[in-house]
């Protein structure tokens, strides 16, 4: 066995264990210097990224892969913890390593004059491995275990700057509201294993009765998972928490929030895969309703904000809701058979998760770097920052286009998906998305407007271009935007499109664990 | 009653009400549906995994993935209050 | 009835607990209400891994016997140290949170000063 | 703050050995006894706890900096996850068992059905539950302290 072959077979447990040995040295090595610190983190980043890139094209080559804790081969009753991870799951884990690879080195210039940097690199490894770990996990109690490590370094992040109450009370806030949906997804693992005495996904799937105790778990799971991926009317911690974070954090807890829906649509999908497909078009309306309550209310919402992070934060309300519209209406139109049509919602559904956290990522980015250069972040205060900063310019009308949904970036790609599907199941629907997406450009004119362009304000004269790491971190992901957006077919044809594939079907999920126990 | 405390007061209703159900439905005390996981366990774990304990056999092998994790939660506790109660200036 | 007693003790945990952190206005009541689900769900895990009339699940001089289950209790152990290290971090933010608003009481933070 | 009366430092000066050697026990017998590291490591951190209330956490924090309890903890993290790396090394799979049934030290495994066993048993658990021990005493007492010492200084400065 050479060793590209050992990295391979061992990938899914490099992915998650290499962040976390990383996290336990950061400590060691700050104490010797920071900079040496610095490069670490990136270093094991870099190489959690590229492992998770190898795991994803195995897994899209493939198929399926699962990884055994502790035992070489599986046996029913399964009583080991095993990741099975899919190409939705490597899919999410793309995104979570990329984010958090792109505010690792926003991070080297934008926090550098703050104490507490030892920690903060080992919170920001720990969350990541606390992502990695939600998307590829197969156990439910894993899974459990997973979110509230993430839960806690990202509340522990959000309040970094202790000096503003602010920070502080969004950090408690988001802390007592992750807290709280964990003790219920807790509960209903424990329904789970009170009914069928089995802790691993794909088995509660091969045995669930959708007894009454089953649905009081689904709603529980829903509603917690629903309560940290912020959709409306649980979304009310997330602007706080996404505007007082400093904005490298503001970009991976775009990927916790993702990360959760994940956790919501793996419940749905896999354990649940029987029932919903029964009931598909009524969960399907469900879905779509809240994502078109969540896109006008956060779009209705953006409009009234003078703080730039805390508007961002509100169009990125919005963007979740398109997520959501596209795989209700994926889930309406898929009944009673797997159509066409349904799943180009579903991967107009998928593809939006990751073209939202490009977009909005790099909004935050841009915002970082005005408070950053000028200390300031209220809109009112703002003005002629396209003299001093070009290049943040730049970016920022990158990062307008894309987030309204304009060719040829990739948010246009997604939505002309969703809006596609969503127009044959309802043009009214359709509508809705469509006018919401231009009152999400024309605020953001309004703030190129206020903040970039118009007179030079006096007090500004000093402010300088923001240092070299940031902007060749914000130029990564507009570089992705924009070749998402020119070819993105091959995004769709080679990573979504085996995801959405994944995703609806529970039956490969379940019987790939039977077969490797030797069972039914 | 304002529209906040009345949003509280059904959300926290219906939430009680689904504990309440849960109370109602489960199976008897003392007298699990399905053991066949656990009973694996406890006959396997001295000859698997040398231990007499079969609860520390479960915590440190047969999910010992779990415990990694649990410890990191709290490592990453420490490092979270560590870090809120830092010095401001270097 | 009179036997699920003990899952009647994990309801009304659960819904003292949720009582204190949706009605009450001081943060350490709410973080109270917290712990008190916590030990609501940590309760019924445990109560989960009871058989009638079993040993705790240990070799060493057992007087034999069946065994009670042994995952629910590692999976308590488990979450027992997770609600330490959650309830560590919050106590942490509260201290924070009364340094700059000098009050505990939520309808009174927030607002003021940026 | 300065620490207690006198009463209470000399009582926790004979108590302290107690404690310690009781949660090294329930630390070492992790495998065999109700207990382990996580258990042991509580025991262990309250005693620690337990000097810092007498003596006070200034005193405290100037004999055992917070810096020096987070490199303790980060090592015993660091012990954790190399152990299960050396699973993978000799056993081929991440968190193997590899030592049990090697015959080695702790390779033994005990007789079947109840009966007393040797602590030379059950392969990496007894060294698990060190290295978590270890985690655990550094962490908890790290959170307590630090926690105490920012008050105990907040209110000093008032």
């Amino acid at each position: 066995m050479n060793a590209l072959d050992f990295i391979i077979a061992n990938s899914p447990i490099f992915a998650v264990a290499i962040p976390l040995l990383g996290a336990f040295l950061t400590p060691i090595f700050g104490r010797i210097n920071d900079k040496l610190r610095n490069i670490f983190a990136i270093t094991i980043m870099i190489i959690t990224t590229s492992i998770v890139f190898i795991l994803a094209y195995d897994v899209i080559t493939n198929g399926i892969r699962t990884y055994i804790f502790g035992a070489q081969d599986l046996t029913l009753p399964v009583v080991r913890i095993l990741f099975e991870v899919d190409a939705m799951s490597s899919f999410m884990a793309i995104i979570s390593v990329v984010l958090a690879l792109v505010a690792l080195i926003y991070s080297w210039a934008f926090m550098k004059e703050n104490t507490g940097l030892d920690k903060y690199y080992t919170l920001l490894l720990l969350m990541t491995a606390g992502m990695l770990g939600m998307e590829l996990t197969g156990d439910m109690f894993n899974f459990f275990v997973f979110l509230e490590i993430t839960s806690i370094s990202s509340a522990a992040l959000v309040a970094f700057w202790i000096n503003k109450g602010k920070s502080v009370e969004a950090g408690f806030k988001y802390i007592v509201i992750s807290t709280i949906g964990a003790l219920f997804v807790l509960f209903s693992v424990a329904l789970f294993y009170g009914q069928y005495n089995a802790l691993n996904m794909a088995i509660i799937a091969h045995s669930i009765q959708f007894s009454f105790l089953d649905k009081i778990a689904l709603v529980l799971l829903i509603g917690a998972l629903a309560m940290k991926a912020g959709i409306v009317p649980l979304h009310m911690w997330l602007p706080d928490a996404y505007s007082k974070a400093p904005s490298s954090i503001t970009l991976i807890l775009v990927g916790v929030t993702q990360a959760s829906l994940y956790g919501l649509l793996r419940v749905c999908f896999t354990i649940y895969g029987k029932m919903i497909t029964l009931s598909s078009i009524s969960i399907g309306w469900i879905l779509v309703l809240f994502g078109i309550v969540t896109i006008l209310l956060g779009v209705i919402m953006a409009i009234a904000q003078s703080d730039l992070k805390r508007l961002i934060a509100f169009a990125a309300v919005g963007e979740i809701g398109y997520m959501i519209l596209g795989i209700g209406t994926g889930l309406v139109t898929m009944s009673p058979d797997i159509s066409a049509a349904g799943l180009t919602a579903l991967k107009g559904g998928i593809f939006h998760i990751m073209n939202d956290a490009l977009d909005v990522g790099l909004m935050f980015l841009v915002a970082g770097a005005i408070f950053y250069a000028t200390r300031e972040t209220s809109l009112d205060r703002l003005g002629g920052l396209a003299r001093n900063m070009k290049y943040t310019t730049v970016f920022f009308i990158i990062g307008l286009l894309a987030v309204s949904g304009l060719p040829p970036m990739n948010g246009f790609a997604s939505k002309l998906l969703i809006y596609e599907s969503t127009y044959q199941l309802n043009p009214i629907l359709a509508i809705i998305a469509i006018l919401s997406s231009i009152l999400l450009l024309a605020i953001f004119v309004k703030v190129l407007h206020s903040a970039f362009l118009g007179p030079a304000l006096p007090r500004f004269n000093e402010v300088k271009e923001v240092p070299k790491s940031m902007l060749f971190a914000m130029a990564i992901i507009a570089g992705m935007i924009i070749i998402f957006g020119i070819f993105p077919d091959i995004v769709v044809n080679n990573i979504v499109e085996p995801a959405a594939n994944a995703l609806v079907d529970n039956a490969g999920y379940i019987s790939k664990i039977m077969s490797l126990a030797g069972g039914a | 009653m304002d529209k906040r405390s009345i949003a509280a007061v059904l959300s926290f209703s219906v939430v009680a009400v689904f504990f309440i159900f849960t109370v109602l439905l489960m199976h008897p005390f003392g007298a699990p549906d399905s053991t066949a996981m656990d009973d694996d366990i406890i006959s396997n774990a001295q000859t698997e995994t040398g231990a007499n304990n079969a609860v520390t056999s479960v915590v440190f092998d047969y999910r010992g993935f779990d415990t990694l994790g649990e410890a990191t939660v709290l490592f990453t506790a420490v490092a979270g209050v560590v870090m809120l109660f830092r010095r401001l200036k270097k | 009835m009179i036997f699920n007693f003990p899952f009647i003790a994990v309801a009304a945990l659960i819904i003292v607990g949720l009582y204190a952190v949706v009605f009450r206005k001081n943060l350490i009541k709410m973080i109270i209400g917290i712990t008190i689900i916590e030990s609501g769900v940590n309760l019924f895990l445990i109560t989960l891994g009871y058989r009638e009339g079993s040993i705790a699940p240990i070799y060493t001089s057992s007087p034999g016997g069946i065994m009670s289950l042994p995952v629910p209790q590692a999976l308590t152990l488990t979450s027992i140290v997770i609600g330490v290290a959650v309830l560590a971090l919050m106590l942490s933010l509260v201290i924070h949170i009364y340094r700059h608003y000098n009050t505990l009481d939520v309808r009174k933070i927030g607002g003021g000063e940026e | 703050m300065s620490g207690m009366s006198k009463i209470v430092k000399t009582i926790t000066n004979v108590a302290i050995p107690f404690i310690l050697i009781y949660g090294i026990y329930v630390i070492a017998h992790g495998h065999l006894t109700p207990g382990g590291g996580f258990q042991g490591g509580a025991v262990v951190a309250s005693g620690l706890v337990m000097i810092m209330v007498a003596y006070g956490s200034v005193w405290t924090m100037e004999k055992i900096k917070e810096k020096n309890l987070s490199m303790l903890e980060s090592l015993g993290a660091f012990c954790f996850i190399l152990l299960a790396f050396l699973g993978l090394v000799f056993g081929s799979v991440f968190f193997n068992n590899y030592l049990v049934g090697s015959n080695s030290l702790f390779g033994t495994v005990p007789a079947a059905g109840s009966g007393l066993a040797d602590i030379s048993t059950a392969g990496i658990i007894p060294l698990m539950n060190f290295a978590v021990g270890l985690k655990v005493i550094a962490g908890l007492f790290a959170i307590v302290l630090v926690m105490a010492y920012a008050i105990t200084k907040k209110e000093a400065k008032e």
